[in-house]
């Protein structure tokens, strides 16, 4: 299982798991042409790397015995300088007033657009059949070894949007009180469009003035920030890392962004640089606790390591030389997991 | 029985209170407090008193009052500026035009702005009846204290502004919970109606607002009960809303900022007792046969006097009053009076 | 030199530091009543050691054998919960027309009370005679070492508010142009009541919709968050620490607030509790390097050791025991600076 | 010399560019651009002929016209809403009120806030005229381009709002620069007000507005260049100014959204060539000596001619015109002319 960049002749397998997603994975919609052209995006930010505008880069999970996708993720290098960006800030004010025996703090929401420039890690996706073996931590934890080891193509922060409370139907409550009423959209239709990126409506159309959080119906209220059960297990691999909610929500579904700087992040300060050394074959382990990443930026490969690694080195067996592309002596870099 | 309209003195303070005291719903204006209502009536009287015009903080409080017995049974007052020296808050309903060109649509969103555009209006306010009206005399008493104060802005309109505003209590529950308020200035107070609204009228209601949030509020965020109530005037007041609406007073687009009930306004110059008045000269007859019902009020400012009479029609255009008529009034043959002809008799 | 809790004897000797200090120092005024309550604030605070409400740990440094208080320091454990607490927060939000070929970020200021129950570090002083000798490491960090002994006091979060931009006055630029056209008084006013902790003015006064930062002279948009040039080296040592500014500044003087989660600042996590072991009396050192507490609240004191620790022991003098009130064996926490 | 304001027809569409071109400073509801003007002209043309009152995008374009070597002298124009079916945003002057319980004061703040309130009034816009008009001619042609299309509505209330709008060109230095733009609207936009003002009449204004920071702008914020120009007219624009106020016009409390020029206001029954104007009948002489400079409009909307003529008056009261003039107002004996009586002769 080796984790590469995305290649243009990967289309057609990204395309079969943009619809085993389904509708709800807006990142990843069955639309063949915007797949494709993000494919392109990707080759041109690895071939470019530039530490200045949009890139994104996109990662595919290989099954390599198979000759199949198992999964995908992705790095957007700067968000919202192309397309715009917004969040819903919860902001507080205080309301005081002595004569009235008035002291009371204000919870408002605000349109906000504070994460533009930031790094966002997006759009994992780990098919069915290969959800085993620890695949979704190498899925997960290899965005950090990657922009641990190309530091300057990555701005100071760094965040994820989570998947907020859904109802039974898919839907989100939050959005049908408080967007519904600005948007002439359905969630899931507003959910699209701002999957696809074209998301100038949201600063055409939702609230510009702060929403004062009291005046929503309670169990909206407790929603805030709050993120589908599904999502919990992402959110716990997140939070493991370092990345906290700042209060930051999405507009639609009130679901939390994750955010910390770069350089603290767990992946990325606990990866270290080793020397490759040859080592002898041995049983792979359904536990495996070292990611190894080569250094190369469209050369970019990262596996679980059978070895562990030593204080310097990390030995490694020839067929996982073979599918990092590195020889003994070469540098690598390593996350304990 | 005739009832007569009059400034408040001294003396009718223990009346007002017990009016005061069985206003349903509550007024924010009219504070059941003996302290306050002292120091309103004092300051009314000396508003009644200053020749040269009022200054903008004066309040003219009216009482109501059985001319024979001298029984208060009702009170409503008049300020010269609805801010009264401070700001008169309300919210104004707007609606924001949302525009997207990406999606080719235009929405727009009704909101509730906190503004004090209407402070330097003239406000008509404080009314309050006695309990022992029965509903006939309700709505009689109600539209003599209207008019009677109508009256005095069409005698003295340099005293006042040249919009009138009037604001008519929301939509309260039986169990005196404002959904309106509910939905709005409990999140912010943290305060039931009744409690704020007691301290509104010992206070002032723009100390209240100005520690309002001054965003807009969007409207579909309220309560689907206050978003209903908003601008409907509390059951016991929809009669006096068309009766508002008749004399020339229309919907001013703003509302209460606690309760959300309706608040009206007018130009002097659309209101039919300022429209249709007319000055007639007073004689004396002890025997008259009534042809006419008029408003009548006399010239005197400082003892202000304002009732509905039957009355003759001299053949040269005077109204002939009776001699208690014409004491009721405090005029004498040969003043003029201000009039306006009621429907009836 | 011992730092130690504020007592109620101390009150003429703050005093006197309280005139040194002069008009500029807000939280530290010439006036002896207030002196007095925080005093007796900082008792009570010591004494209940409560994990609720206000409470505020005022520390002194002794110099024992001139018997003079040296400088003094505070934490304020939740700020914002008795009287008001506000400042500006930098906000963006984008701005797109892709018809009129529009993609810009407007950068806004917002009054906010984000910080209210958050921590604050403050009122740090140390008299000219004293500024030798890492005494001025000592008085900073100490706040540090107590925070981590007793971490159920304190929230989640920690800030300290800097000195912004003045001009040769002493006066703010930052406040006469954005300031003045609020609030009727002046600069040195205005910043005395707030130091005075008596703030429900700004609430009433200062302006309550954003501000587009654009629309202020560039001068001034260049001063935000920036610290006047004295404030340089505290600065500097608060983001050793890990301090960082996330966008809010001062509402008069516009400098920036410096904030951290508490167990993510470098004082805090790097602390540690040793075992006390007798050593013998060494020549004091000009550059100490390790800091060492007593783990009591009220009897919290930290000195400069002159041993270095072992992996988890630490010897200290007889003198050295006597000043921190504790014996060979007794528990201490160290934090190497 | 006699001029003739008529309804803009497709064949006007090179001399209104010509005007358009030439207007200073440029006219953002008057685009210099061939196509857009052939549009309007051709929508304008549809609202006149519509018998039963326009829709609301209706914008009536006119032309004045030398009568007798037919030469455009200028052009001015009449919306039936501001909006046209849009929006038209403007900022209004506000107060906000601050106020300190704890410091004991009370501090107004002036504000500009965004609105549409206007959006449904009607608008006096786009006036251009020619340059080979000299300053005396200039301010006739002025006048008669105002109150021609006064004498419209006056003519056709049903058709027009109960409210009147215009604005005035705000301070524009000799570089075309706006200090009111280049402390606010430049920030927004990052462009010169030149640059967006053209787009303005290209797009729509209102789009403009829509992309604006909908935030209230603190008055004390803007460079004291703008704050000074603020509801000041363009230095060509004073006189209009003073004429417009005649009129019966007033300061509306608005301030143009790019430019911060004044905008004024009006109800109908405020302004005296609708106060003033009354119906005469026609009868034709060949040979008159005229008493009185009056300002005469036919009936005919379609065929809608204005002019100021010097006329005699019948001892009925007819108004005598020669054929000449008849003609260049399509009129014929006996028919009704609306008049407004002129200063002057």
């Amino acid at each position: 299982m080796i984790l590469r960049p995305i290649r243009p002749d990967d289309l057609d397998q990204l395309h079969e798991m943009a619809i085993e997603t389904g509708a709800g994975f807006t990142s990843l919609p069955d639309n063949r042409d915007f797949l494709a052209e993000r494919i392109a995006q990707s080759c041109a930010a690895f071939e470019q790397a530039s530490s200045e505008g949009a890139a994104l880069y996109f990662f595919v999970l290989e099954d390599v015995e198979q000759q199949a996708l198992a999964g995908c993720c992705a790095i957007e290098a700067r968000v919202g300088l192309e397309a715009p960006f917004y969040s819903y800030r919860v902001g507080r004010i205080g309301h005081s007033s002595p004569r009235l025996g008035l002291h009371r703090v204000l919870q408002t929401l605000s349109l906000s657009s504070d994460h533009i420039g930031d790094a966002e890690v997006c759009s994992l996706y780990l098919r069915p059949d290969w959800r085993r073996d620890r695949l979704g931590v190498l899925l997960s934890r290899s965005r950090w070894l990657f922009m641990a080891q190309h530091r300057a193509l990555f701005p100071e922060r760094v965040f994820a949007e989570m998947r907020g409370v859904l109802d039974e139907h898919g839907s989100s409550p939050f959005w049908r009180h408080l967007g519904r009423h600005f948007l002439p959209l359905d969630f899931h239709e507003a959910d699209r469009l701002t999957g696809l990126g074209e998301k100038s409506f949201i600063g055409e159309l939702m609230p510009k003035h702060p929403i004062c959080v009291s005046l929503l119906p309670e169990e909206l209220q407790e929603g805030i920030g709050k993120v589908h059960h599904n999502t919990r297990p992402a959110l716990a691999m997140l939070n493991r890392e370092g990345l906290r909610w700042e209060g930051y929500i999405d507009l639609f579904d009130a679901g939390p962004t994750v955010e910390s700087y770069l350089d603290d992040v767990a992946g990325v300060c606990q990866s270290r640089l080793v020397t490759v050394t040859l080592g002898e074959t041995v049983a792979v382990s359904e536990r495996p606790s070292t990611l190894v990443a080569s250094t190369g930026c469209e050369a970019f490969r990262v596996i679980w390591a059978s070895h562990a690694p030593a204080d310097e080195t990390l030995a490694l067996t020839e067929e996982e030389l073979a599918a990092l592309g590195v020889s003994a002596g070469d540098t690598v870099r390593i996350l304990a997991s | 029985m005739s009832w007569v309209v009059r400034p408040a003195e001294r003396e009718d303070v223990p009346g007002i209170l017990a009016l005061a005291e069985h206003a349903s719903p509550r007024l924010t204006n009219l504070p059941p407090d003996q302290r306050r209502l002292d120091q309103r009536v004092q300051a009314s009287r000396r508003a009644f008193d200053i020749e040269q015009g009022p200054d903008a903080q004066a309040c003219h409080m009216l009482v109501m009052a059985d001319a024979h017995t001298g029984t208060l049974l009702g009170t409503a007052s008049l300020r010269v500026k609805a801010g009264e020296g401070e700001a008169y808050y309300t919210y104004r309903q707007e609606q924001l035009i949302h525009a997207s060109h990406q999606l080719d649509v235009r929405v727009e969103v009704p909101i509730l702005a906190l503004t004090h555009e209407l402070s330097s209006s003239s406000l008509l306010c404080a009314l309050a009846l006695s309990p022992r009206l029965d509903d006939t005399q309700r709505l009689k008493a109600q539209r003599l204290l209207r008019r009677a104060r109508l009256m005095m802005i069409s005698q003295w309109p340099e005293r006042f502004a040249d919009r009138l505003t009037m604001a008519l209590p929301g939509v309260i529950d039986d169990a005196g919970h404002s959904p309106f308020w509910n939905s709005v200035g409990k999140h912010f107070f943290g305060r039931d109606f009744q409690d704020i609204n007691f301290q509104a009228g010992l206070e002032s209601k723009s100390f209240i607002a100005e520690v309002m949030p001054p965003y807009p509020l969007y409207l579909s965020l309220l309560s689907d009960a206050a978003r209903e109530s908003l601008a409907h005037a509390h059951r016991t007041h929809h009669k006096a809303l068309s009766d508002w609406y008749q004399e020339g007073f229309e919907d001013s687009g703003h509302v209460d900022i606690l309760d959300g009930g309706p608040v009206l306004s007018a130009r002097p110059s659309a209101v039919s007792v300022i429209k249709n008045g007319t000055w007639l000269p007073v004689t004396i007859a002890h025997q008259t046969t009534p042809t006419h019902r008029l408003l009548l009020a006399g010239q005197d400012l400082a003892r202000y006097r304002c009732s509905m009479l039957d009355v003759a029609m001299s053949p040269a255009g005077q109204v002939v009053l009776t001699p208690e008529q014409a004491s009721l009034l405090g005029v004498t043959a040969g003043v003029a009076v201000r009039a306006v002809l009621e429907d009836g008799l």
